[in-house]
């Protein structure tokens, strides 16, 4: 609760920021404090003191599950902050708007890890979706930042459409919108298992599973990058905790009726995922279709709800979004964003491409690395699912994936590049970056670091 | 058959028509006004469940307020012309069957639904004063949360909406408008 | 009245506003289609809180209201939708004078 | 403790070498940690001390796995082979040039301290971090400073090596998740009593992933490729301590745990070694690029290892033990030969070389002495080795074409007798040409490299009973796990 | 006496040490002197140990070889009498060879001669390992041994490719053999649990061993005899092996490395002994190898090449004793083979080095007036090859031949026959070469002079060895109580009893000396004064060599080489690495071909969304039951 009424807050002084504060750097400084309060309220919550006293009717539960997911959230919006809010203010006017629309989508974020009721995940997905809306297009003169926005917009709300359809098929059935109400006795009624079908083409779209996923490179590759960079990753993490929380609390019982076509989409998924980030030539749009590949692999978390699949979610969350945006921060500063602009990058900037290594090589799933604990958590739920075929083709995919990730590495370190490949880029950015990759080692290599909480 | 039955079939029939004709209509003024004439029908469909309140919300926001906009928008945009380019028409086709299909498969499924009644006419859970009740006294958490949505909304109109400040040109706005340029070329718009 | 009756309706009115998203080029008619999408809905959901408003009987009076608040609330979202729909379209349109979405194909592969 | 600080040394030793700026004091350095490596091991394997052979503490302990470590007679063995065998090749190359010298030598030490983890880890996970620490540096060592198409090749590798590498972790995950105490621990996974079904699966899941590291016929294809395509250092690490990890992590982490799936598969294991063995030695006599003929030699050599392993009986486990420390370090020896021709030469093809012999004697003694040495010629190391794998292969009681077996296998006696002299006459006999009418001998560091490999290849030629000691426990309890009584009711 | 023993093969391993590696720094002379000295003394020892008759049954253990389980293999000597007979032949000869080394090779560079001695010296320490090792893997030490040393001696002038082609030729068809050999020890190992013979011919003789298992067993190891003793099929490598400096030829390939086959089955009697079906094999392949390798060196006109040919005859010979049980009768032929032989061949390098390197007899003729040593030593040898009494030739061959008069008269005519033509072709070397005009160049003429007495010494050794060597065998027919040989060995093997009658023996001896001589007659007739010969056809198949080697090239050779193109390029290259590249092609190719359902056209996205909604409908709700 502290999270959200926080950052709601956070959102509406930064929305006034803009009249009354005149330079950027105040703006962005001010960011800056406002999200650290976030946290602060986040950890004080996390550590069993609650600011607020709201009473939500049950429709909200802040357990440790929510909290530290709010946490890691946050962490990463923080390092998402301190890496690209600069680079923001290349994409138009409403500097300050920009992060109001972050602090909303954050508050949003809280509702979607924090849901019960079916409508609190509504709104919630919907709090999200609609600054996200706005962000796609905020690059107002540039046709690719309009039509992603349009694209984005127009699917989303399509999906929105198939989600509330959803919703209103599982009332029918069950007569409530809490989600911890919903146990099934005896045969499992067509109206639910046709609502969580629709509740789980709509969940699938927007962590953007296949084949749902269609908007995702679109997308991603028009938004302006750095906003890119915040959509593809805390934004995605928060779809699938939502996905993961609904489908554990709602349809965890009839998890028969759903596992066969879940399963369908996880392999669909890693498959149209990294097969075609394989082909592209431009960073950003493989970088799109890498998050469609990790999302497959979220989606085994989703396929075996399990402890495991709830602690490893977590740290994908935080092992993916944290690779991710590391790589955004610098992609922005590139001059040239495909392969070829990244040849001799580490001659330059040496220390910068050994981090960029570092990332790659956690989406890789390279041990040693978070991205390699939190996949092996994924694969480790599925294999105790019982589910060995899936997880094998899960990692023959994650192994296609190297393909597309060591090419960065092979651009940046083993191929000549003639003249400058970036922008300056300042010393607080190098050992920003320097810091984001230790935490991935570090989590790669005490991964309970982050997973404990959930229990003590 | 009562009188509500035989209200809902024709309200029913009268939706679904409507409903066709926004999806048929060449004119997009036409697919608003069908639109508003669908509204209605489902507005008449609350009456009839004894819904009242969404019954008046739903014609003053959406068939009021939403369509209007719409409306207001079509006619700025000067599109009251069939100025549409027709789809490819297998697409269309495609499309068609596809979404029928869709239907007949989720009508198929649904068909084993327990037959269970939906109370007409009676009933006050619609009225606006227990609806209020429950509203402010369960549902106040959700209520002040979609303020932070319309707060959103409100930054986006905002964002989206205002004109580029042309004092501030940055490189990336620059480049942004020679893109535009080149794509406008590209479209032979 | 049976509330599969209900049901069929609504879907088939879900199904035509899908067709409508299908078949039309048209930004804003598609916008219209989504908007009659959740209309359907909420038809459905009212007719699903007066059914379980029968089935709990004098037991619980407010039973099925939540249903009818959830209309409202979709109502409201659809209205911050709409305001932020409108103003992309209209964005675009400024930039490109058309809201065909066949033109969005600037992005692929 | 030792078996940490055996792991330690490079680890950290590497590390602090990414920050030596200066050329001399990263290569005197690594020297020196590498002397520390070799020294540490050698007081391993004279210590009586069982408790300093192990060592363990918690780690993710939720995922049920520790830190655990372990040196057996194999893994002892096999850690010898690496703490001697990067003196060797740092003194071998000791003349070498390297760009960002800190950063080679500092992959390389990496590399060492991922084979000492895979060859100490008694936890799978454990193991499965340090078969990718093994591999990643060495991706980096080959695509850094490797020849013209090294990226492609080294991509391939890297692709291929990690795609079994995965599946492995899947057949690793799937015997975690049947432990009852589920646990990666070795113990656990040795306790297991799997049904047949399962044990095929995971028995295919890792031995693919070994069978790709060795490498074994079918799976062998990036092998010539990166050999040829590697700094010869990298080479060196690769072929003569690397393909070890392959077999290894057969006889480790697969015929015990899965005895039942090991003996039903034996037989096509076994054939495709034999295939294998004179596939590549056919190929191998067709080859005119020098690395690519000592690359395929390998695979014939490190087929018959495995062919052997599934002979499951002690004389031919022994002769394998022996042949992995043994095949380490003539290949070594064959590729400091190598490098020195090429350095020189700045050409590996067969048919562009020619009279060296006349202009340096010393190093055509040295390199015919690692020749026959890999051609297992008697008195030289490699002859006890196979001899021993040959009789093992023989003699085993889980094969019924045992005979077939070593019959086929045994034309690689001829085979590489054809290629291995090809390459020497090739080399060093006839007359000079443009190219090698400069020939100068090898120089003193060199000479002592050679020297060494020399002096081991005749002493455990001569007198292979220390190495058959080391290994002689292990191989005796490694007998009683795989053993088929031990099998159960499945 | 155990350190005494060791001492036989460590004194030529020290002088290849001090040899080898003080190539560069010692004089000739002190080469020389330690290269025949160590063997020298090697000969001293085993001559006393032949004197004071300590042979040793049993073995003598140095250290543990390998020692895994049950099986154990020491490194450990076993000095009988056969070993003892061997080592007196290899030592003394050998120091003979080598003392004639020392002059013969004195034009060399001063480190090559030291590589030279070096070699030659491990060669006798191998060839000393192979005799004297108490288990067959002792032996196949000193068998591969000697084969690598074979392999050095005959590339020793590796600047010319060609010898080098020979060396590596003469290696890879002994690694034919040796695998043969290999997979009998793995036979033997896996049904007796041991190398050491005496445990193996123990077990023999209790019938541990199946009929099949000893049939296998002899058959691999004769695959091995084969090989090192040049048989059929393997005997190719052993003229081409003339590439080597001739006294090498006549320490290795004449006198000593090649009779190891003959050694080996002799020394594994036991097993021989039951199996009929391997004997019969040797006997005629043996027979086989005698008359095909006389034929072709009917028409040899390389000095050494005929001499090489005879040698693979010889050997032919005494496999044939083999076949027929005759042990003592082959391990005496080897002993007075390898005096006349390596007399033959040393009296052959003295023709050599007089005619400056001229080995084409062609080009010689009418040395008997120049080279008097060499002529008189080498006419000796002659007459020793060719079987006349008392010389002793005569006397082993006539062993041979009873045996094979008494085994089968189909073979005995083959032995008859190939006596015949070596009589011939011997004597026809003899006198193109001594006898006739001089055909050589002014030069040659003018240089030719006798060889100095390091190399005429040993001829004259060799000479008396060859007159006498034959009496230690004496049949008894001459000699109540004698087949001294035999009764020597008896212990090793045991003697053989003949079932003729001392009439017929004695028939067939004069036979055989009849047809010997009127063979030399039809010799003289024919090559006393040599013109240019004209080939028929079959002279010019004989010429040839029966295009055995050829047949080799286009049925072995080039299959095997053809097979590997085949693998490398289109199964390797073309195909399972096609296959591996293929995944990444397919890979790549399935990601440009899915681009298309990335069209950018917001309809057909929602399209498929929408089709896989009523796919995932159908499948939930009317597929999955």
């Amino acid at each position: 609760m502290n999270t959200l009424i926080l950052s709601a807050l956070s959102g509406v002084i930064m929305m006034f920021s803009g009249f009354m504060l005149n330079t950027r750097t105040a703006v962005r400084t001010l960011a800056h404090i406002l999200l650290l309060v976030v946290i602060a309220g986040t950890v004080l919550e996390l550590r069993g003191t609650t600011l607020f006293n709201v009473d939500t009717k049950g429709m909200m539960v802040f357990d440790r599950f929510a909290l530290l997911f709010t946490l890691v959230a946050n962490i990463c919006t923080l390092a998402y902050f301190a890496l690209s809010s600069k680079d923001m203010e290349r994409v138009g006017n409403n500097y300050s708007d920009y992060f109001a629309l972050i602090f909303f989508i954050l508050s949003g974020i809280v509702l979607a890890a924090s849901f019960k009721s079916l409508l609190i995940l509504f709104l919630g997905i919907e709090i999200i979706s609609i600054p996200l809306y706005i962000l796609a297009g905020s690059e107002k003169l540039n046709l690719k930042s309009n039509e992603a926005s349009l694209k984005y917009f127009l699917m989303g709300a399509f999906s929105t459409g198939l989600m509330l359809m959803g919703i209103a098929l599982v009332y029918g059935a069950m007569g409530t919108f809490d989600t911890t109400r919903m146990e099934v006795v005896g045969a499992t009624p067509v109206l639910l298992t046709a609502g969580m079908m629709l509740l789980l083409f709509s969940m699938s779209f927007k962590a953007s599973a296949a084949p749902f996923h269609f908007w995702t490179p679109d997308v991603y590759d028009g938004s302006p990058t750095v906003f890119t960079s915040y959509m593809a990753t805390v934004v995605k993490a928060a779809f699938f905790i939502a996905f993961m929380r609904l489908f554990t609390d709602a349809f965890g019982g009839i998890g028969m009726q759903w596992k066969l076509i879940v399963s369908i989409i996880v392999a669909m998924t890693l498959f149209i995922g990294n097969i075609t980030a394989v082909f592209q030539q431009s960073v950003k749009r493989m970088l799109a279709y890498s998050s469609i590949a990790q999302a497959g692999f979220m989606m085994l978390a989703i396929y075996s709800l399990n402890a495991d699949a709830r602690e490893g979610l977590i740290l994908y969350a935080a092992a993916y979004s944290l690779a991710t945006i590391g790589i955004f921060a610098v992609l922005i500063k590139m001059k040239d964003q495909s392969f070829e602009g990244f040849n001799g990058f580490a001659k330059q900037y040496p220390t910068i491409a050994a981090t960029l290594v570092v990332f790659l090589l956690s989406l890789a799933g390279i041990p040693l690395t978070a991205g390699f604990i939190s996949k092996f958590y994924m694969l480790k739920a599925t294999v105790d699912g019982g589910s060995l075929g899936l997880a094998i083709f899960a990692v023959l995919m994650a192994a296609v994936s190297v393909y597309y990730y060591f090419r960065l590495i092979q651009s940046m370190y083993f191929k000549e590049g003639s003249q400058v490949v970036a922008v300056p880029m300042t010393a607080g950015f190098k050992y920003t970056l320097v810091g984001l990759a230790a935490v991935t080692v570090l989590l790669g290599i005490f991964p309970e670091l982050l997973t404990n909480w959930l229990y003590f | 058959m009562g009188i509500t039955q035989i209200l809902f079939w024709i309200l029913a029939a009268a939706s679904l028509l409507s409903a066709l004709m926004v999806v048929i209509s060449k004119s997009p003024v036409y697919s608003v006004i069908w639109l508003i004439v669908t509204f209605f029908t489902i507005s008449a469909h609350y009456v009839l469940l004894n819904a009242q309140f969404l019954a008046v919300v739903n014609i003053i926001v959406y068939a009021g307020a939403i369509m209007v906009l719409f409306l207001f928008v079509i006619m700025l945009m000067n599109l009251n012309k069939e100025t549409e380019p027709q789809k490819n028409r297998w697409l269309k086709l495609i499309g068609a069957v596809a979404g029928g299909c869709l239907l007949v498969v989720m009508v198929a499924a649904l068909r084993d639904t327990d037959s269970r009644m939906a109370q007409l006419g009676s009933g006050n859970i619609g009225l606006i004063q227990n609806l209020g009740a429950v509203l402010f006294k369960e549902y106040v958490v959700p209520f002040e949360i979609s303020s932070i949505l319309f707060l959103s909304a409100m930054v986006g109109a905002v964002v989206i909406g205002k004109k580029e400040d042309s004092k501030v040109v940055d490189i990336a706005g620059d480049e942004a408008k020679r893109r535009v340029a080149e794509a406008r070329e590209s479209m032979g718009v | 009245m049976d509330i599969r009756y209900y049901i069929f309706l609504s879907l088939a009115l879900f199904v035509i506003g899908i067709i409508g998203v299908l078949t039309r080029r048209n930004a804003i008619i598609v916008f219209m289609c989504i908007e009659l999408m959740l209309n359907a809905v909420n038809l459905l959901l009212v007719a699903f809180s007066k059914m379980h408003h029968l089935a709990a009987g004098a037991a619980n009076p407010t039973a099925g209201s939540e249903a009818q608040l959830f209309v409202f609330f979709i109502m409201v979202v659809a209205a911050a939708e709409v305001s932020v729909g409108l103003a992309i379209i209209v964005m675009l349109y400024r930039n490109t004078h058309s809201v065909d979405i066949n033109f969005l194909n600037r992005l692929k592969h | 403790m030792i078996v940490l600080l055996l792991l330690l040394l490079p680890l950290l030793g590497g590390l602090v070498t990414f920050f030596l700026k200066e050329a001399k004091a990263a290569r005197g350095w690594t020297l020196l940690v590498s002397l520390a490596t070799l020294a540490v091991s050698i007081y391993a394997l004279t210590t009586k001390s069982t408790n300093a052979l192990q060592f363990s503490t918690g780690w993710m302990g939720s995922l049920g796995s520790s830190f655990s470590l372990g040196l057996d007679g194999m893994s002892g063995l096999l850690c010898l082979l690496t703490a001697i065998a990067y003196p060797l090749i740092l003194i071998a190359t000791w003349n070498s040039e390297y760009r960002k010298p800190n950063n080679f030598f500092g992959l390389m030490l990496l590399t060492q301290a991922g084979l000492i983890g895979v060859f100490t880890s008694t936890d799978a996970l454990l193991f499965y971090f340090f078969w990718e620490l093994a591999l990643v540096p060495v991706y980096f060592l080959c695509s850094g400073w490797g020849g013209e198409r090294r990226i492609p090749v080294t991509f391939k590798f890297f692709i291929y090596t990690f795609t079994g590498s995965v599946l492995m972790l899947i057949g690793l995950l799937y015997l975690y998740s049947q432990t009852p105490d589920r646990s990666f621990a070795l113990e656990s996974f040795y306790a297991l009593n799997l049904s047949n079904d399962a044990q095929s699966w995971v028995f295919w899941l890792l031995f693919i992933a070994f069978a790709i590291k060795m490498p074994m016929f079918p799976f062998h294809t990036w092998q010539p490729d990166t050999y040829e395509q590697s700094p010869t250092a990298t080479t060196m690490v690769l072929s003569g301590v690397m393909v070890k990890m392959g077999v290894f992590g057969v006889i480790r982490w697969v015929l015990p745990i899965v005895p039942a799936a090991s003996f039903a598969w034996g037989d096509v294991a076994m054939s495709m070694a034999v295939i294998g063995i004179i596939y590549a030695s056919v190929i191998a006599i067709q080859q005119n690029d020098l690395k690519r003929l000592i690359a395929y030699s390998s695979i014939a050599h490190v087929g018959l290892m495995a062919a052997t392993i599934f002979a499951e009986n002690k004389i031919g486990m022994q002769g394998v033990m022996m042949q992995m420390f043994n095949h380490g370090i003539n290949l070594i020896g064959l590729w400091i030969v190598v490098e020195l021709i090429e350095r020189q030469f700045g050409t590996r093809k067969l048919s562009e070389l020619g009279g060296i012999a006349q202009k340096a004697p010393a190093l055509t003694i040295l390199l015919v002495i690692i020749a026959f040495a890999n051609i297992s010629m008697p008195l030289t190391n490699a002859f006890v080795g196979e001899f021993m794998m040959f009789t093992g292969i023989w003699n085993s009681g889980v094969t019924q074409y045992n005979i077939v077996f070593t019959a086929l296998a045994g034309l690689s006696i001829i085979l590489g007798a054809v290629y291995t002299l090809n390459m020497v006459q090739k080399i060093f006999f006839g007359a000079t040409n443009a190219i090698t009418t400069n020939t100068h001998d090898i120089r003193g560091n060199e000479k002592l490299a050679l020297g060494i490999i020399v002096i081991l290849i005749l002493a455990f030629g001569i007198y292979p009973q220390p190495l058959l000691n080391l290994t002689d426990g292990f191989v005796d309890n490694w007998l009683k796990e795989v053993s088929i009584s031990n099998l159960g009711v499945n | 006496m155990k350190n005494l023993i060791a001492l036989i093969p460590l004194l030529p391993l020290i002088g290849f040490l001090i040899n080898g590696l003080g190539r560069k720094h010692l004089p000739k002379g002190v080469v020389g002197i330690i290269g025949s000295g160590t063997v020298l003394g090697s000969f001293i020892i085993s001559l006393v140990i032949f004197l004071q008759g300590n042979f040793s049954a049993t073995p003598i253990k140095y250290f543990d070889f390998i020692n895994v389980g049950s099986l154990q293999i020491p490194f450990a000597f076993q000095v009988d009498q056969l070993s003892t007979l061997f080592l007196l032949i290899i030592t003394g000869v050998g120091f003979l060879i080598h003392v004639y080394s020392t002059s013969y090779m004195h034009g060399e560079k001063r480190e090559h001669f030291g590589r030279y001695f070096a070699y030659l010296n491990l060669f006798v320490f191998s060839m000393l390992l192979l005799v004297m090792g108490a288990n067959y893997v002792i032996m196949f030490i000193g068998w591969e041994g000697v084969g690598l040393c074979s392999y050095l001696l005959i590339g020793y002038w590796f600047k010319n490719i060609d010898y080098t082609k020979a060396a590596k030729k003469a290696f890879v068809m002994n690694r034919i053999g040796d695998l043969g050999f290999l997979l009998a020890v793995f036979w033997i190992i896996a049904k007796i649990g041991s190398v050491q013979y005496e445990d193996v011919f123990t077990a023999a003789s209790l019938d541990k061993l199946t009929p099949s298992d000893i049939t296998g067993i002899t058959l691999l190891l004769f695959l091995g005899a084969t090989g090192k003793s040049a048989q059929i099929p393997l005997y190719t490598w052993l003229p081409d092996a003339m590439a080597g400096p001739t006294p090498v030829s006549a320490l290795i390939h004449a006198a000593t490395m090649v009779t190891a086959g003959i050694y080996m089955i002799a020394r594994s009697n036991a097993l021989f002994v039951n199996a009929q079906v391997t004997n019969t094999v040797i006997a005629i392949i043996g027979a086989a190898t005698a008359l095909l390798a006389a034929t072709i060196a009917l028409r040899q006109n390389d000095i050494k090449k005929v001499l090489a040919y005879s040698t693979v005859s010889q050997l032919g010979y005494m496999f044939l004793a083999l076949g027929c049980g005759a042990y003592t009768a082959a391990v005496f032929h080897v002993m007075t083979h390898a005096f006349f032989k390596a007399l033959l061949f040393l009296g052959s390098g003295s023709v050599i080095h007089a005619m400056s390197g001229q080995q084409d007899i062609r080009f010689m003729g009418g040395l008997k007036s120049k080279l008097k040593i060499t002529y008189l030593t080498f006419f000796i040898g002659c007459l020793a090859i060719a079987g006349i009494p008392p010389f002793s030739g005569f006397f082993s061959k006539d062993a041979i031949l009873l045996s094979a008069f008494e085994h089968d008269k189909f073979l005995y005519a083959i032995g008859l026959l190939t006596a015949a033509l070596t009589a011939f072709y011997m004597f026809r070397l003899l006198f193109i070469t001594f006898n006739g005009g001089f055909r050589g160049t002014e030069e040659q003429r003018h240089h030719v002079h006798e060889s100095p007495a390091a190399m005429t010494l040993p001829l004259i050794v060799l000479a008396i060895l060859s007159i006498v060597g034959g009496f230690v065998g004496v049949p008894e027919v001459f000699l109540h109580g004698g087949e001294r040989l035999g009764e020597f060995l008896s212990p090793v093997i045991p003697t053989a009893h003949h079932t003729i009658s001392h009439s017929t023996e004695l028939m067939l001896m004069a036979l055989t000396t009849v047809i010997a001589i009127v063979a030399i007659v039809i010799a003289w007739m024919r090559y006393r004064n040599y013109k240019e010969e004209q080939n028929g056809a079959l002279g010019k198949l004989l010429q040839n060599k029966w295009y055995v080697d050829e047949l080799y090239d286009s049925v072995v050779v080039k299959p095997i080489n053809k097979l590997g193109v085949i693998a490398n390029h289109y199964f390797e290259r073309s195909g399972i690495d096609y296959l591996v590249n293929g995944v990444g092609r397919l890979v790549n190719y399935g990601g440009r071909q899915l681009r298309w359902m990335q069209s950018g056209q917001v309809g057909s996205y929602v399209l498929l969304m929408v089709i896989s909604m009523v796919a995932f409908f159908f499948l939930q709700f009317f597929l999955r039951k």
